[in-house]
């Protein structure tokens, strides 16, 4: 195993050869704001939430996909950083239709800490207002379109962890939604093993258990954790 | 020193905002003795006044109403606060926006209610026409300082208050300004 | 627990009834010949498109039963690209062009005639399905911009009197 | 297949040419005007003049001349004078009257024919490289590419060169990508040959790596590849089949639109009949190198002309771009190093290799060597292919080459690159054509599309045009383009339609950087380009466009 010396914000870190610069910086205490970023599936580097700035080069690089290397030199949270993830979060709020105070995960929610993350006071840009819809014919869980941000998370905890992709994304640009099966209502997919792992994986309250009223919908993150390490580590730890 | 001149103005909300500013109890007198509330729904005032200080606006803009007030108060005050999630956001106010313009969400209400009998309601003149889209304050007008929160908690409110009646441009700290 | 529903197949309910339909028989030749590799998934939505005009969603739950993919893949993929439908189309087509060459030269122009004189708007047919009209970003034939599609032909040098006349031969069938 | 053989074919192919030649463009812009039925007139024409022994009617590619079509040209070896007599916007009627001048042996004076001035400088600039066989050989016809001396320049790195030695000509050239972002085409080779492919991983085939032609051409605009393919297929099957003995590829694909029926089409036929002759498929010129072409087709997604989104397609997927890197040259199709270039990298290819890299590397700038086609439209006089020396001036191309604005106008702009690239402005034509000068610009050489705007195009129009076009195309994959190109489509019309503040016009400025800079892939990244450089040259007609801006 090769090490590798780097510095992140200052600060002089070592991490393993095959670590990305996302789990070094986790390792050494420095946090970075991630949103797609789920530990145990792929990653896909799409909310861009973790760009990072290594000396040397002018492109921003996405931490979750990124891997360290020897004396690099990265930059975690410049202002101008701290300035595009404000905007990719302003940019969430207005897409969709986040209403916090009515949301299952009032206080709870992903989005809603990276919003106070970024000291996001107000949205600057257009609100969308999408038509979307709420699907409950589930019988346990429920998909409110209004409130997902297309980090795919449980798309790929579907197909990584469950192995019955029963979700997907259609449709494309800012058309794009989450389906299951043939873009059917939830409770009539045939593939859906209402295991649960998608609702567990939603940072938002886009993915609940149904009967959860406002501010009640936790989602249980230590679960989809516990079965990435019986899956890929074969360790269980209750 | 002259007090401050306060106003608070009550637009597309469920007043939930000013419920909460009368939170501020025992604050309140301390901030009786500093500005002078000139405008507002808790006291018996007809016309917005010139010369404010500083308004705390609660509410989104729904309304032709809405529309006209906003304007008057952005003209005749130094500083405007949108005041709590309907201000700033929209909020629950603006929930009916995904529904489409006003015809579709009159629809909605009345189109299906036997109460009214599938009749829209029509009082011209007296009740003031809905906006096609409901908008925070700040897509209309210039806003000063965002206080968010559904309702913005009494201590938020009070953090705002504060600094400004000190004449500092209020800062909150990240973990007050949270949307919900 | 729950139970999920039985798992549907496109052999156990779907297209049953048109089990004999020819064009199924091509679409399994094709199929096969691209050994039903999972990848073969964007050939094998055209040459389904081809035979059926648009993708339905017993096609699509055929295809991903025979190319063994989940569903929600098959229909990502089929909702993806522009040129798949999922909805059936008009009896005749027309595209104008709206890429750079044409839009300079008034594309706009040709599509507000083609709005007027069919009353719809780019995406859509016609009540009695006689033309779907949509958009295309660029057919290449810039050299004689505007360009119009009209069933497959590309005009060139159009003008919006050239496309209400074509328009009006389509319409003046129903 | 051995090289007497080839030379066999190419000898009886030219044997067979007779002393007069007709030659009807039959690509799809002359197509559509009705072309085919021109040439199956002038055939009927020939044989009732009793002509057929001396006189070859024959379909070809591109004469350039595009909105002139359809386009006919006539060489008689029995003339003299050597340059041809190129007739446009011909008619099927025009058939006899051409025919007829053949036998008066006198050049034609018919009223209703019209002659295109071959000795204008939109003929006599051009240097063709690319284009060499473009509107003279028949594209159906691989013998006709044979006796253009194609397939030479295979049989001869197969026979006589290392891979090594192939992919050090081609870096001594100085070929860089015409996909647009100009890499280094020789670097890029040496690094696919180079890459190893992944251990442990299950083989889909034997194949360890791949060769891709990308044929999305998709920026609104362009229509070189198209002519490329459609024209003269062959040689890009050629230059695709020496990148892959340099990199030791035995599988290629060739990703093209399905908007391009006719270059699918041809393509499907030269793929059929190179592998008929053992030009493709195994055992190549009686060599151990194997190569086959399968073709993909696109389903109208313009992402899909970024590589890695252009790999997912391939794959059946939704054509989503990852991070790069890796980057294909490592982790390309299926996992396996992958060579990903564009039709017109590959069609440089093998005059490259016949002519040497010294002859081609004469040509063009210090770092921008060789030719480039460009496909001139918009408000322009000449409409149509050209193909330029590197380094030609932008004035010589619109104004000598062009014939100027239609219609007496004055031009003002000429947009290059697509939706990725920029305007340029009037003031900056006398910039020579290459990657750097028109990255300085704040544009791109991007694909080759060049559209000529007039004092009457408005550029808000022209950005709000554009930031349109990637909206629709966003694949919705990363936040800032998928919602990003919204905001700025939003802010865009509001701009338009003067209902704007000039706190919006900060606001478009901070979205286009934060776009640009935070995008996941190329459309992302360049969305913004067309607002930004528009932005630089004609501020004043935004600000000029701002709410109140008359009042102050």
């Amino acid at each position: 195993m090769t090490v590798k010396t780097l510095t992140i914000n200052d600060q002089l870190i070592s991490a393993r050869e095959a670590e990305t610069i996302l789990q070094a910086a986790q390792e050494a205490g420095i946090q970075i704001p991630t949103l797609c970023y789920l530990a145990g599936v792929s990653e896909v580097g799409a909310c861009r939430l973790c760009l990072v700035e290594i000396s040397g080069s002018h492109k921003l690089q996405p931490a979750c996909v990124t891997k360290v290397a020897e004396g690099m030199v990265i930059q975690t949270n410049s202002e101008r950083l701290q300035n595009y993830r404000r905007m990719i979060i302003e940019m969430l709020f207005a897409e969709g239709n986040h209403v916090c105070s009515v949301c299952v995960s009032n206080g709870h929610c992903e989005l809603q800490n990276l919003a106070v993350e970024m000291g996001m006071d107000h949205v600057r840009l257009e609100y969308q207002f999408p038509h979307r819809t709420v699907d409950v014919s589930h019988d346990r869980f429920g998909i409110d379109h209004n409130r997902c941000v297309l980090c795919t998370r449980c798309v790929r905890v579907c197909d990584e962890l469950e192995g019955v992709h029963t979700w997907d994304v259609a449709g494309r640009g800012a058309k794009s939604h989450v389906i299951t099966d043939l873009n059917q209502p939830w409770g009539t997919s045939s593939t859906c093993t209402a295991c649960g792992k998608c609702v567990a994986a939603c940072p938002t309250g886009a993915l609940f258990d149904q009967g959860s009223t406002v501010g009640e919908m936790v989602h249980d993150r230590a679960r989809i954790e516990f079965i990435v390490n019986a899956r890929q580590k074969r360790q269980w730890q209750l | 020193m002259s007090r401050v001149k306060l106003a608070t103005v009550w637009l597309g909300g469920c007043s939930g905002c000013h419920m909460s500013f009368l939170d501020l109890d025992e604050w309140l007198f301390d901030l009786a003795a500093q500005a002078e509330l000139v405008y507002s729904p808790f006291m018996d005032a007809k016309v917005y006044p010139e010369g404010v200080d500083v308004v705390l606006v609660e509410g989104a803009i729904a309304n032709q109403e809405h529309l006209e007030t906003i304007c008057t108060v952005r003209a005749r005050s130094r500083l405007l606060i949108s005041f709590g999630d309907c201000a700033v956001t929209g909020n629950v106010t603006a929930l009916r926006n995904p529904l489409g313009g006003v015809e579709a969400v009159l629809q909605r209400c009345y189109g299906g209610t036997v109460e009214a009998q599938g009749q829209i309601p029509a009082e011209p003149g007296i009740v003031p026409p809905l906006l096609d889209r409901v908008t925070p304050v700040h897509a209309v007008v210039p806003v000063d300082v965002y206080l968010p929160g559904c309702p913005p908690p009494a201590d938020r409110i009070r953090t705002v208050l504060e600094s400004l009646l000190q004449g500092e441009t209020p800062r909150l700290e990240k973990s007050q300004i949270r949307f919900g | 627990m729950v139970t999920p529903p039985p798992i549907r197949t496109a052999n156990s309910t779907s297209l049953q009834h048109m089990s004999n339909d020819s064009r199924l028989k091509v679409l399994d030749a094709t199929m096969k010949r691209h050994q039903y590799q999972q990848d073969a998934l964007i050939e094998i939505l055209h040459k389904a498109q081809e035979l059926f005009g648009y993708l339905g969603n017993d096609l699509l739950l055929y295809i991903a039963y025979h190319l063994k993919l989940p569903p929600s893949h098959v229909y990502g993929v089929a909702t993806f690209y522009h040129l798949f439908s999922l909805t059936p189309k008009g009896i005749h087509r027309c595209v104008v062009c709206i890429g750079t060459a044409c839009y300079v030269k008034g594309a706009a122009a040709l599509l507000s005639a083609v709005e007027q004189c069919a009353q719809i708007h780019p995406g859509e047919t016609t009540a009695d399905d006689q033309l779907s009209f949509s958009t295309a970003r660029c057919l290449g034939a810039c050299g004689i911009a505007p360009a119009v599609v009209f069933d497959g032909n590309v005009c060139g040098h159009q003008t919006p009197e050239l496309v209400c006349d074509r328009l009006q031969t389509f319409l003046a069938q129903r | 297949m051995d090289f007497p053989e080839l030379l066999a074919i190419a000898n009886q192919e030219r044997q067979s040419q007779k002393a007069i030649r007709i030659r009807c463009c039959v690509a799809a812009g002359c197509l559509s005007s009705n072309s085919l039925v021109v040439k199956e007139r002038l055939e009927i024409a020939v044989t009732e003049a009793g002509l057929v022994d001396c006189v070859k009617v024959s379909g070809v590619g591109c004469m350039r001349l595009c909105c002139q079509g359809p386009l006919v040209q006539v060489d008689d070896s029995t003339q003299s004078e050597g340059v041809g007599i190129l007739y446009k916007a011909v008619t099927p009627d025009h058939a006899p009257a051409i025919v007829s001048t053949l036998q008066s042996l006198a050049a034609p004076e018919s009223p209703y024919l019209q002659q295109a001035d071959l000795r204008h400088p939109f003929f006599t600039q051009q240097q063709a490289i690319v284009l060499e066989n473009s509107g003279i050989i028949d594209p159906e016809r691989i013998e006709s590419y044979i006796a253009a001396e194609g397939y030479h320049a295979l049989h001869h790195v197969l026979r006589e060169m290392s891979s090594n030695q192939v992919i050090n000509e081609i870096m001594r050239s100085g070929l860089r990508g015409r996909g647009g972002a100009g890499y280094p085409t020789g670097l890029k080779w040496a690094t696919v040959a180079k890459a190893m492919s992944p251990q442990g991983e299950a083989l889909r085939t034997a194949n360890h790596k791949f060769v891709v032609c990308n044929a999305d051409e998709g920026d609104p605009g362009a229509f070189m590849d198209r002519s490329i393919l459609e024209s003269d297929p062959h040689r890009v099957l050629e230059g695709m089949a020496i990148a892959a003995y340099a990199i030791g590829a035995s599988q290629g694909y060739i990703y093209i639109r399905a908007e391009y029926p006719l270059a699918i089409q041809r393509l499907q036929i030269a793929i059929h009949q190179a592998q008929k002759l053992g030009l493709l498929g195994s055992r190549v010129f009686d060599s151990p190198f194997d190569f086959r072409i399968d073709l993909r087709m696109g389903a109208g997604a313009y992402v899909c002309g970024e590589e890695t989104a252009l790999m997912a397609s391939i794959e059946g997927k939704r054509g989503i771009p990852s991070p790069r890197p890796p980057y294909p040259a490592e982790r390309g199709l299926w996992g396996f190093p992958t060579l990903i270039n564009n039709v017109e990298t590959f069609a440089n290819v093998p005059p490259i290799i016949r002519k040497g890299a010294d002859w081609y590397a004469s040509i063009g700038t210090e770092k921008s060597k060789g030719t480039k086609v460009f496909a001139l439209a918009g408000k322009i006089r000449n409409t149509g292919l050209i193909e330029v020396p590197m380094g030609t001036t932008i004035r010589q191309i619109v104004e000598e080459m062009g014939g100027g604005v239609s219609a007496g106008g004055v031009a003002k702009a000429v947009q290059t690159g697509g939706p990725s690239g920029g305007c340029i402005p009037a003031s900056a034509f006398d910039t020579p054509v290459d990657y750097e000068s028109l990255t300085q610009l704040g544009s791109i050489m991007g694909s080759g599309g060049m559209i000529v705007m007039d004092q009457s195009t408005r550029m808000v129009d022209v950005a709000h045009y554009f930031m349109e076009f990637c909206r629709d195309e966003s694949c919705g994959k990363c936040i800032p383009c998928r919602v990003g190109t919204v905001q700025l489509y939003q802010l865009l019309s509001k701009i338009r339609e003067g209902k704007a503040t000039p706190a919006d016009l900060d606001l478009l400025e901070e979205l286009c950087d934060m776009v640009k800079y935070t995008s996941l892939c190329g459309l992302g990244q360049s969305a913004p380009n067309p607002v930004l450089s528009t932005l630089r040259y004609f501020r004043n007609e935004y600000e000029a466009l701002m709410m109140n801006s008359n009042e102050s």
